[in-house]
């Protein structure tokens, strides 16, 4: 174990925090659009090998050696200035990486530079109303129409639809072949005729989630990644950087210090919350399973890095149920610190996911019944439980009537 | 002895329960919540003449003369449907003035209260240099030579209220016509839309103070708060688990449906353990409120602090088994959540309802 | 709702409270060994009418109309001065009430009197190990031989065998027949040739329990409780019965109690134990729960004596899981008041079992590992969840295999 | 940056396992703990020989000069073997003397606790009018003129110890060669048989203050116990959850498989997911206590809180999961099950050290 970096890393550290000082710009650029000084900083930093560091250079990646550490090295760096490295997209999170590991040169050509630029928005058409944790039951379907598939059906739970100018999804291209085997991946243009998108509110008033109707929606037969009945698979590659993205332990350790934050701040019985002892061992009880998820992040990065994945399958297959129970702790006690206020709606800057989400009453009501939202992103709890149990620990499968 | 309803106290919640049913479905129930409004006037209007505008008010003032007990059981009831009606500042306004007026306040405005003409409800929590308070001895607005100056929050029902009981400064409480001048009332957007909450500043406006209000009787109007909090939850929370278990049974996945599961059936199965026994707890706090004065204060703190803490349990779970579909706008658990939610931070947390067991325990 | 009682009640309340000022006995009778004591102010109240009430006079109870009321007043107000009543004993609580309700009068008249006046004790065979929870899984065998049964096979958690006269159990007659319906009700002398009785040590050195060998055991075709093939049924009479006995809130109350003691009298950092706020808020949340299951309980009774207990399925079901889970909360919070004496072994006296439980650290970790066997009891918790969920909740069956 | 272990301390863990496998099989524990000596001399000696009685000892003074996390490793695995050796006293003793020691007492005694020659242990509870305290820093024991008197609780392996390191008054440490006259002796009944614990009485009892104890270094040797406690926890709730998932597999009901009803895999499930993780966060406290000495003191406490209590709930699902047969003495349970209670408690319950850890946090 040697959590310091090595000699090499340290110095690139250096470099990357002397790059860091060009950020913010500087002079006449000052005055351009934010959205343009980003892009010419983020330019630098392809130049400079920082970001976009697996994409090939050809798609306006750096095409770097993969090295986590230094992945590690310059998400710290980027974050504690805030300069804009990475953009967190599903496009460049998911789609990117993907259409790389999946599809023909052609898609790549026309789709991953303008996803990891953010200048192509993408949203993802995998759930629909009856298959949520089990989409080998999808329905959706895509015929063969000459050379284009004509789609007809309904997904749900798409985040950014509205957004988006791009779909991929899963969709059943082969209505007689065994559920799994049936179902092919398909890009689709927003834009197509036969779309219908409707925004579906949540419970504490976010509207990050959309239903996708298709009536006749046509894509062509080139948008297809992989082969016809290989869906399945694809869709695995895809999932694997979602199930990334959704057990960033940095999410739990930002809430956890506003949590200690607001317990600091919030007088209760004529004195700041956090001293009162019920509070404090609660708080502490809840940094163990904070610290535990961290550092068991840690570990698994590490791993990771040394390629060794399989040593670390099974805390990687808990992040998910792990990090579910520990918001719920987490987001509990912040409804015992604001007490009343918890009787009021978030408004929309707390509903609305900022960067810097509003340190209000009104954020933790939204975080809290966010939190409850949580067992099901990413797959619910119970099917968590199963994977565990079947994969990690051998249990036997479920009985099933099939 | 019987730890039991009587047939009449059976009768009263079948008669509601077919009545919320009929009248205040959950189809009308999210219009009233859409609107924003949260206030059902029709359904109010059947209710009051079913007497619960009166529910515990001497027939001499216009009331029905019924129990706590039976104030509870309406309770459940509503909690049951998410009803949205005043009911609950209303009942703790009545039982202000019942308890805490002069017979002159009484005669004044307990037939009113009882017949609907009108609303009540209550203003107790302050934000303040100690933090929030709910406690009327802990309350920082002045009352004095008739005005009252000072700010609450949480009047529940309170921009359609007509009188508001107001906790003042020593202790007691003072009530003031809300058309009178200088009270500016203020909307807020309410997490339970079925119970929308307003703010009151108070600048010079005119109040009566309620002269019997010693803190032993301010004391039996928050714990009917608290019983009615409770009781509430408990209907919620049983709803809730009604829905996920309908759900868990239509359902399938993988080609079963949910409830055969046995993951999920031990949930469900927890879940109503947590919360059906709890039944008996709340009945005997309202039950000590009529008739065992001495066990009364303890109890309506246990039964607010374990019951509405449960309940949230119970939505959790309602929620995890209901997988994404229970967290949309359109999925009808949402009211129950969130009047759920509100029972358990009105009026108090149950950590804090807790710590006063404890005090009043001895120990 | 009515807790006042009645004038009736309150009269017979006065009448008991009279009578029990014979108790202890005064004079000559003082100086008698203590059971013999026990027996003559016993036989006072059976003549009273107010010990084994729902025992026929002809087998020494006082057959006094059902009144659950005055049952629980009597209970009351023994247990305040310490009077001897019925006996607590699973010959009195279940053996005799199961062969008033299932046997041929030959039986009831040969045990029925003995078992309630603690003559003639009584063990239970029902679980073997490898038929804990699963009781149609039994496999210990009675075969017919004459006029008698043969049994060979073993019995497992049978309490108190050593002490016993007779056992009453579950044996298989029927090999030939469904699991069910193979089991017969058999009555059998714990004297016979061929029984071997061998205690099993708990892991907080209790010895509760025993496991019983029979090896060609004859007992008489007469000892049969009601037919071959119908001891299922027999055994759900004396279930309910057991039932009953485990879900006893007082249990819970006087644990409870008790607990709230060590917490006045433990000395933690300075100061009482109880004065921890964080110690305060836990007792209260257990209160909550100790309370409940009081309230039910009385409920549960109050409807049982109007013959209403239909109205009240629901919460029976759950007192076993509910005061399993309690047990659980509440021996965990005496851990963390005891501290370091919960190293230490509890010693015999602790392990007793004694009426008067010792008042020492030991006695409360033997109560914490007794609360981890509670889940066991008379049904594993998991089986519980599946009967509240099947039976009361009306959920379907678990998809089985057979 | 590497944040796991190396392919020595793999392999260091892979031959201890397998050593334990050979020579402390669960029978041979059963032996010893029966015999109520709680100590298997042989073993002892073996693993003394791999060097693990000055494992962290440098080698000038006849250690293996490896880390405290090399230490933890090690008692990962003493713990997922329940091995009844006098492990954790004489390691607390070796880095009292290590960190607090005078170079001469160091040149006295470090070489003979890392070949085994002498048995070390450490004796810091006390019952004092305070309450039981295991904080040097409480200590009442008074150490005047190389004497010492007053009364240890809970020294583990006590009566097999020939030097045991002393909390005294004033929060600093003694060493006491326990076959100096006057120090009495008495063997507890333990719960945890596998670590026999001893109370001793000193009257007189000629001891040396180590005269490097400060605060800091005495909290060193503290959270060198806690994070072994941690270790010890983690391996035995391994066991208990790797049991159960043995025994859910084998033993049937109603002719399926326990570990088939989707009720029993999800507890599992839910069993190696609250412990599984858990096992980077005793990693970094000892990594802390190594290198980061800034993250030392707080990560230890965090670690023993969080990690023995939930190691408790493990145990208490493995016994749900059992049924009857795990509570009874010829199951192995109950080894891993008092284990798991020992590391709970001594040194301090979880609640104590998350009461310390939120002072540390500066809260």
């Amino acid at each position: 174990m040697d959590l310091k970096l090595g000699k090499e890393h340290e110095a690139f550290r250096e470099e990357v925090i002397e790059f860091l000082k060009g950020w913010p710009l500087s002079g006449e650029e000052t005055k351009l659009p934010q959205v343009e000084q980003d892009q010419i900083f983020r330019n630098q930093a392809i130049e400079k090998g920082y970001v976009y560091r697996d994409i090939p250079t050809k798609y306006g990646g750096s095409e770097q050696p993969h090295d986590v550490i230094k992945d590690t090295i310059i998400q710290d760096e980027f974050r504690k200035v805030g300069a804009p490295g990475n953009i967190f997209s599903i496009g460049a999170a998911m789609v990117a990486p993907t259409l790389l590991e999946c599809a023909r040169e052609e898609l790549c050509d026309r789709f991953v530079e303008s996803a990891i630029r953010g200048e192509v928005n993408w949203c993802q058409g995998y759930s629909e109303p009856n298959a949520g944790s089990d989409l080998a039951s999808l329905q959706t379907r895509a015929e063969l129409d000459g050379d284009e598939w004509v789609i007809n059906g309904q997904k749900a739970w798409t985040s950014m639809a509205a957004e988006a100018d791009y779909m991929f999804g899963l969709f059943r291209t082969e209505p007689d072949a065994p559920k799994h085997k049936g179902i092919s991946y398909l890009l689709i243009d927003m834009k197509a005729p036969g779309i219908t998108i409707r925004p579906v509110k949540q419970i504490n008033g976010g509207l990050e989630f959309n239903e996708v109707f298709f009536d006749n929606v046509r894509t062509p037969v080139g948008m297809m990644v992989s082969e016809r009945g290989k869906g399945w698979q694809v869709s695995r590659a895809t999932l694997k950087h979602e199930r990334n993205l959704i057990g960033d332990p940095n999410m739990l350790r930002n809430t956890y210090l506003a949590l200690v934050e607001l317990a600091k701040k919030t007088i209760r019985n004529g004195r700041p919350a956090i001293q009162d002892p019920r509070v404090r061992d609660r708080l502490a009880e809840i940094e163990g399973y904070v610290t535990t998820q961290e550092y068991s992040g840690l570990r698994q990065l590490s791993a990771a890095a040394k390629g060794e994945e399989l040593k670390v399958m099974l805390p990687m297959m808990m992040n998910k149920l792990y990090s579910t129970d520990t918001a719920m702790m987490l987001t509990r006690l912040s409804q015992d610190i604001i007490g009343g206020d918890g009787l009021i709606a978030p408004n929309d800057a707390e509903t609305a996911m900022a960067r810097e989400v509003q340190h209000t009453p009104g954020r933790w009501v939204y975080e809290y019944t966010a939190a409850i939202a949580h067992s099901i992103a990413g797959g619910a709890s119970n099917i968590q439980r199963n994977i565990i149990g079947e994969r990690a620990l051998g249990l036997p499968r479920d009985l099933r009537l099939e | 002895m019987d730890f039991g309803l009587t047939e009449e106290q059976e009768l009263l919640q079948d008669t509601l329960r077919s009545f919320v049913a009929g009248e205040s479905p959950v189809s009308k129930l999210r219009e009233i919540c859409d609107s924003e409004s949260g206030y059902d006037p029709k359904v109010w209007e059947d209710l009051l003449e079913l007497g619960i505008g009166g529910l515990i008010v001497p027939e001499e003032y216009g009331g029905v003369e019924m129990e706590i007990l039976d104030l509870a059981l309406v309770s459940e009831i509503l909690g049951e449907g998410s009803v949205p009606v005043p009911f609950l500042g209303h009942s703790m306004a009545v039982a202000a003035i019942l308890y805490a007026g002069s017979e002159e306040q009484k005669q004044k405005w307990l037939p009113v209260l009882a017949s609907g003409e009108m609303l009540g409800s209550i203003a107790y929590a302050e934000s303040t240099d100690e933090g929030e308070i709910w406690e009327a001895s802990q309350a920082t607005t002045q009352l004095s030579d008739g005005k009252l100056n000072g700010t609450k929050r949480f009047v529940p029902h309170g921009q359609f209220a007509d009188l508001v009981v107001v906790s003042v400064s020593g202790g007691g409480l003072a009530v003031v016509e809300i058309a009178s001048a200088g009270a500016k009332l203020e909307p807020a957007d309410s997490l339970d839309r079925s119970r929308p909450l307003s703010s009151i500043v108070f600048e010079g406006t005119p109040a009566q103070e309620l002269p019997n209000a010693d803190a032993a009787v301010v004391a039996r109007i928050r714990d009917i708060g608290l019983v009615l909090l409770a009781a509430d939850s408990f209907g919620a929370a049983w709803q809730l688990t009604r829905m996920t278990i309908e759900y868990a049974k239509e359902r399938k996945q993988f080609g079963t449906p949910l409830a055969q599961f046995q993951g999920v059936k031990h949930q469900i199965s927890n879940m109503a353990t947590d919360l059906d026994p709890t039944r008996a707890l709340w009945w005997y706090a309202a039950h000590a409120l009529d008739h065992i004065a001495d066990e009364s204060e303890k109890n309506c703190a246990l039964a607010k602090a374990h019951i509405t803490e449960r309940s949230m349990e119970v939505a959790r779970s309602a929620f995890e088994l209901h997988g994404g579909i229970g967290y949309t706008w359109e999925c009808d658990l949402q009211y129950w959540f969130k009047r759920a939610m509100f029972n358990r931070v009105f009026l108090g947390t149950p950590s804090e309802h807790r710590a006063r067991y404890a005090d009043l325990a001895g120990w």
